[in-house]
C-alpha cells in the first residue's frame, strides 16, 4: 500500500494519479503499451472521433521548432465505428479510465458521435475537442466563439450521462470565458490547453513547411502559456481543469497541479520518450513522500499570489 | 520495439562528410532487420526536442553501424558526441526489406544518402543472391559505397563513373537486368525514385523502397509520417509503420 | 556600393534595411552602440514611454522558459520629458530611423505623449503599443478590444502627421481583425507580435516565479506563432506588417519577410548577442548576392501557398 | 563592456561541488576589477537561451577564474564544457568594489558561494590594507575559503569553526572589529545580507554588498533586474547597471 494518495477527481471521475495521455499523442493506446503499463496511469484520451473516417491532411503534417513542434494532422481517425468495433477490444484489457475525444464539423456531428459512443461502457467520460486548429470548416472556429461553445456544450450534455469534459482553445483573449460557458451549460470539467496556432517556412522554398499552411504549437515551448491560461481559470470559474502543454517531467507536472490542475494530459512528451508517463507516476509519489504531502490533490491551485 | 542507452565506441568519417556511428547494442543486433531504423534522441535537453530517425547502416556482430551526414542541429550534435558516452535509442522501427524470395540477383539502387540501409542488406545476402549496387550522388564525394558489392557509380557531375543519374546508368544496363531474374531495393530522393518507379512499372522488375518522411515518434502514434497508397484510397499509409520500405508499386511516391 | 538593394518602406518612411530594434530590447540605445554599429540599422524603436516617468513591477522581473523568457517589466520608462530632455540628445548623433513607442492607460494618454512627441524631428514615426500584457490597467485589455483599437488608432492619427504604427496584442483570436481595424482608422502599419500572455510557478514555494504573476513570453519558442499571425495579416489585409518574435539569426528575418513582413523588429536577441542585429544585415546582403535578390523588398509575402 | 571568445584551459572542483573555470583572457583581466561580473553564454543554440552572470572571482596575470556551483541546466553546462574549448563571454559588467579609501581593515564577509568575489578582492588588498574574512555556510562543505586570509569560519550546523551564521560571528567579534577602522565587504544569501544590513547600522560600519537578481541582459537594456533604492522612491536601480555592489545603506534588502 503505497503511503501518498495520488488519487484525483474529475468530476465524478475518480482517477488513480492526474497523469493521463493526451488525445492526439497515444493513438489508440496499443504502441504505448510497449512502453508504459497503462494501467499504472490515470486515463488515457483518445485521438479525436469523427462520425466517418478521415484521411486527415496530406504530408508534410509535422515540423520541429524551437522546444516545441508544429502539426497539422487533420483529425485523421478511424471513425467511431471502426474504433468501437476494433480499437475498444484492445483498450477492454486495461483497468484504466478511457476518455474518448470526439472533434466534429457540425454541432450535430458531436451530438451523433457522443449518442454512438456513450453505450459502450469501457468509455468513461467525454472530451470534447472544440479547438482543433488544424481542419479549416471545423474545431477552431467553434472554440474562438462563445456561443458554438455554448450550444456544443448543452448539446452534448443532453445525450450523456457520464462525466463531459470540454478541451478549449488558448486562441482566445479570455480563456476563463469559455470555461464559464462551458460550466454553465453543464460541463463537468474543462481541459486547456490545446495547441496554439503557428506556421513556419522553408526560406528557400518559400513554402509552408506544413502542407496545411498553419498547425498547432506544442511541446516546453506552450507551457508557460498553458500555465497561465489554466492559472486565469482557476482564478475565475470554479471547474476542474486538465491541465496541458508542455510537460515534460514531474515536476512540470507539480507546476501545473498548483497553478490550478486537477489532473494533466502529457502530449509531445509521448513522441521522445514514451516510458515517460508512467515515471511521472513513480517521481510524483516519490516527490510527495519527501515533501510530506500526503494527498496530491492538496497541491491543486494552491498557488501563494 | 524498446528504448535502450548503447554505448557509443567510435565515430568513424568517409567520404569527407560522412559520419558513421558503431554503436554495442546486442539487444538491438539481435532482432533488427536490414531496411529497419532507430529514432535517436540527440540531447537529453529540449533541445533538439524530437528524436532524429536513422536506418540501420550495418550489423556487425554485437555491434550496430548508422550512417548519416549533418543536416542541421541534430546531426552536428550527433557527430560530435563523446565517444564512450551513450546512446538513447528507440527501435527497432518499421518494417525492413523482403530479402527471401525467389530472385536470383539483387539490384541495390541508391542515391547519395540512400546509401545508408544498404551495407546491412549486402551483408544478408551474402552469399545467398547475386549483388548487383547502382550508386549514385551528385558528385564524387555524394557517391557512397562503403560496404557494398559490385558497385556501378554514377554522379550528376561526371566526376566519377557514368555521367548522370542512377536511373539512367539501370537503363544503360537494361540488358543485363533482364538477363536474369532480378528484385531491386532502393532508397535515395524523391525524384529518384520517382524515376525508378516508372522504370520498374514500365519494364515490371520487382521492386522495395525505403522511404521517408518527417516523423515525430516513429512508432505510429502520432499520425505525422503520412504516404498517400496507391491501393487503399480512403487513408493514408504511415511511413513509420507501415513502412518505411514498400512494394514500390503499392505507395505514390 | 552594395550590389543589392536593402532598403524597405513602411508607409512613406523608407528604411535603409529591413532590421530595426524592438520596444524594450534596446532602452534607449546607449548601451546597444557599444556593440553594433547604430548607422548601419533600418531602425531603432524606443522602450515604451508614457507620459509620467513610471516605476515599473518589483522584482523578479524576468524568468526563463523553454526557448523562451518570461518577462514583467511593468513599462518602467523615465516619461516622455526626461526622455525629450536626456535621451534625444544622445539618439539625435545617429542616423537611423527613431521610432517613438508609446504606452498608457487611457486613451487621452496615448494622445497627450503622442502630442508632445511629435514635434521632435528627430522622431522619424510612432509605434503604439495596444498590446503590453504587464500592466493591469492598461495595454492588454485595449489590445484585445477592437473598438479600443480602433479609437485609440483614430485620436493619435488626428494629432501627427508622422508614420503610425499600431503594435498588435496576439493574445486574440483573429489578429488581422485588428490590423483592418487599425488601417480604417489611419495606421500606416502594424507591428505583429507582442509577448504572448505566459506564468511560471516555483513548486517548492508554490509563487508565481515573476512577481507580476503573469509576464510576457518572447524567444525563439513564439517564433512559429508570430509567423502564422504575420501571415494572418497579410493575407487578410493589405498594411505594411512589421515582423517581431524570436528572431534569433537572418534566416528567420528571411522567413518573417516570406511570410508578409516588410521589416521585422528584434527583440530577446538583443539581450544575448547585442552584435548580432549589426551581423544580421550583412548576412542578409550576403544571402542576397548568393541567391541574386537584386531587391530585399521582393522577399515581402512571396509565400508560396 | 564587449564580447570575446575566451579559452577555457582548466576546470577545478573545491568542496566536492565548487567548480573553478580557469579562462585564458588577456582582453578582460587588463580591466575587469574585483566586483564586476561577466555574463556567460553557456551554449550556442537556444538552450539554455539566456548568458548566465557570475561575478569575477579571480584574476592571475593572463588568466581569470569563475566560481561556481550547479544550480540548473546552465551551471551543469558550464561544468562540463571541454577544455580547449571557447567560453562565450560578455563584460566587464556593472560597478566593482571601491577597494581604495580610507580604512585599515577590510572585513570580507560572506555567506556560501557569495565567496567567490573575494579572492580576487583579497589579492587586490593584499599589502594594503589589513584582511580579515568571515565565511559562513550551511555545512562544512560550504564555507569557501579558496585563495581566502585569515578566515574565521561559520557553518549553520557547526560542522566546521563557530555554530551560528557569520552574522553572529561577526557580533562575537565585536570588540576586535570595533578596535580599528575597517570597511565591510559583503556577498551572500537575502537573509544574510538583511541580518548584515541591520548590523552595520547598529554599529555605523561602512560596508558595501554584492548583490544579485534574475537577470536578462546583464548590461542595462533590459530592466529586469531592478533594485529598491533606500533614497530615490520614484524609481528602483538596476542590479546590473547602478550595482552589482552597492552601499549597503542604499538599497533595501
Ligand atoms: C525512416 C528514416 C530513416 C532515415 N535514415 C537516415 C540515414 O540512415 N541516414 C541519414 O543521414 N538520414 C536518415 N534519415 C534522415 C534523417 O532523419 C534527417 O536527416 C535528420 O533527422 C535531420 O536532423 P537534423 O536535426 O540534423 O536536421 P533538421 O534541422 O531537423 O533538418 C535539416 C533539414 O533536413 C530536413 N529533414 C529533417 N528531417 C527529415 C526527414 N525525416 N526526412 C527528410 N528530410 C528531413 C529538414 O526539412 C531540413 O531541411 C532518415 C529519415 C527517416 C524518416
Ligand atoms: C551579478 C551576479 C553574479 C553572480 N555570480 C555568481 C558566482 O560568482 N558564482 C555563482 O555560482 N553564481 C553566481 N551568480 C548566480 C548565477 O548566475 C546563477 O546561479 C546561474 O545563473 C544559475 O544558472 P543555471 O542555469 O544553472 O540555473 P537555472 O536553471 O537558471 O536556475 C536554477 C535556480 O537558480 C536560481 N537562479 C537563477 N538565476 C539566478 C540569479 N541570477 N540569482 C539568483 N538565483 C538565480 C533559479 O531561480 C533557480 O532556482 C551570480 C548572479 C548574478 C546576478
Ligand atoms: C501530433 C499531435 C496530434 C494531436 N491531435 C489531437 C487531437 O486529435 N485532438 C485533440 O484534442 N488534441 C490533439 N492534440 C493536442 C494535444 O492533445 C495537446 O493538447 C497539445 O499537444 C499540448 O500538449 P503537449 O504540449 O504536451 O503536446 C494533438 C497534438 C499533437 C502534437
Ligand atoms: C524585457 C522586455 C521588455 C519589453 N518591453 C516592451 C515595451 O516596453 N513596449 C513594447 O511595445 N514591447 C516590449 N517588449 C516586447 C518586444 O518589443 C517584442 O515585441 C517581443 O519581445 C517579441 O520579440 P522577441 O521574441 O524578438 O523578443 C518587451 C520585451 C521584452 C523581452
Ligand atoms: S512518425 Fe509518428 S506515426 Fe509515424
Ligand atoms: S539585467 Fe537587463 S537591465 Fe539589468
Amino acid at each position: 500500500m503505497s503511503k501518498v494518495d495520488l488519487s484525483v477527481k474529475i468530476g465524478s471521475l475518480t482517477l488513480r494519479n492526474p497523469i493521463m495521455l493526451a488525445s492526439g499523442t497515444v493513438g489508440y493506446g496499443n504502441e504505448m503499451a510497449e512502453f508504459t503499463d497503462l494501467n499504472k496511469l490515470g486515463g488515457i484520451v483518445t485521438k479525436s472521433l469523427s462520425l466517418k473516417p478521415r484521411k486527415g491532411n496530406p504530408p508534410q503534417r509535422i515540423v520541429e521548432t524551437p522546444a516545441g513542434m508544429l502539426n497539422a494532422i487533420g483529425l485523421a481517425n478511424v471513425g467511431v465505428e471502426v474504433f468501437l468495433k476494433e480499437k475498444i477490444p484492445f483498450l477492454k484489457q486495461f483497468d484504466v479510465p478511457l476518455i474518448c475525444n470526439i472533434a466534429a464539423s457540425t454541432i450535430e456531428e458531436y451530438v451523433e458521435c457522443t449518442k454512438i459512443l456513450t453505450v459502450e461502457e469501457t468509455i468513461k467520460a467525454f472530451e470534447i475537442n472544440v479547438s482543433c486548429p488544424n481542419v479549416r470548416e471545423g474545431g477552431l472556429s467553434f472554440g474562438n466563439d462563445l456561443k458554438s461553445v455554448a450550444t456544443i456544450t448543452d448539446k452534448v450534455r443532453a445525450v450523456t450521462n457520464k462525466p463531459l469534459i470540454m478541451k478549449l482553445s488558448p486562441n482566445v483573449s479570455y480563456i476563463s470565458e469559455f470555461a464559464k460557458t462551458a460550466k454553465e451549460n453543464g460541463a463537468d470539467a474543462v481541459s486547456a490547453i490545446n495547441t496554439l496556432v503557428g506556421a513556419a517556412f522553408n526560406i528557400f522554398t518559400r513554402k509552408p513547411k506544413i502542407q496545411n499552411v498553419t498547425g498547432g504549437l506544442s511541446g516546453p515551448a506552450i507551457k508557460p502559456v498553458a500555465i497561465a491560461k489554466v492559472l486565469e481559470i482557476s482564478r475565475q470559474v470554479d471547474i476542474p481543469i486538465i491541465g496541458i502543454g508542455g510537460i515534460m517531467d514531474w515536476r512540470d507536472v507539480i507546476e501545473f497541479m498548483i497553478a490550478g490542475s486537477s489532473a494533466v494530459q502529457i502530449g509531445t512528451l509521448n513522441f521522445i520518450d514514451p516510458s515517460a508517463p508512467g515515471k511521472i507516476v513513480q517521481q510524483l509519489e516519490e516527490h510527495c513522500i519527501k515533501n510530506g504531502i500526503a494527498n496530491i490533490s492538496s497541491l491543486i491551485a494552491s498557488y501563494q499570489l | 520495439m524498446f528504448i535502450i542507452n548503447s554505448p557509443l565506441e567510435e565515430i568513424l568519417e568517409i567520404n569527407h562528410h560522412i559520419y558513421l556511428l558503431k554503436v554495442f547494442s546486442p539487444e538491438l543486433t539481435s532482432i533488427i532487420k536490414p531496411g529497419q531504423f532507430l529514432n535517436i534522441r540527440v540531447s537529453e535537453r529540449a533541445f533538439p526536442l524530437l528524436r532524429r530517425p536513422f536506418s540501420v547502416c550495418d550489423v556487425d556482430g554485437d555491434h550496430l553501424y548508422l550512417m548519416f551526414n549533418i543536416m542541421g542541429e541534430g546531426t552536428n550534435m550527433l557527430a560530435h558526441k563523446p565517444i564512450g558516452s551513450t546512446l538513447d535509442i528507440l527501435g527497432p522501427l518499421g518494417n525492413g526489406f523482403i530479402l527471401d524470395g525467389n530472385y536470383e540477383t539483387a539490384v541495390i539502387v541508391a542515391g547519395g544518402l540512400g546509401a545508408a540501409p544498404f551495407p546491412y542488406v549486402t551483408r544478408m545476402l551474402n552469399g545467398k543472391k547475386n549483388i548487383l549496387s547502382f550508386i549514385g550522388g551528385r558528385t564524387k564525394d555524394d557517391v557512397i559505397t562503403y560496404n557494398l558489392k559490385n558497385v556501378k557509380e554514377a554522379s550528376d557531375d561526371g566526376s566519377l563513373g557514368f555521367k548522370g543519374n542512377v536511373v539512367q546508368l539501370l537503363e544503360n544496363n537494361l540488358e543485363l537486368l533482364k538477363s536474369n531474374k532480378i528484385k531491386i531495393f532502393s532508397c535515395g530522393p524523391t525524384v529518384m525514385l520517382r524515376a525508378l518507379k516508372e522504370f520498374c512499372l514500365k519494364h515490371d522488375f520487382e521492386c522495395e523502397v525505403s522511404t521517408e518522411c518527417a516523423m515525430a515518434c516513429g512508432f505510429g502514434i502520432c499520425q505525422g509520417c503520412p504516404i498517400e497508397s496507391t491501393t487503399q484510397t480512403d487513408k493514408y499509409l504511415l511511413v513509420c509503420k507501415d513502412g518505411p520500405v514498400f512494394n514500390i508499386k503499392d505507395v505514390v511516391i
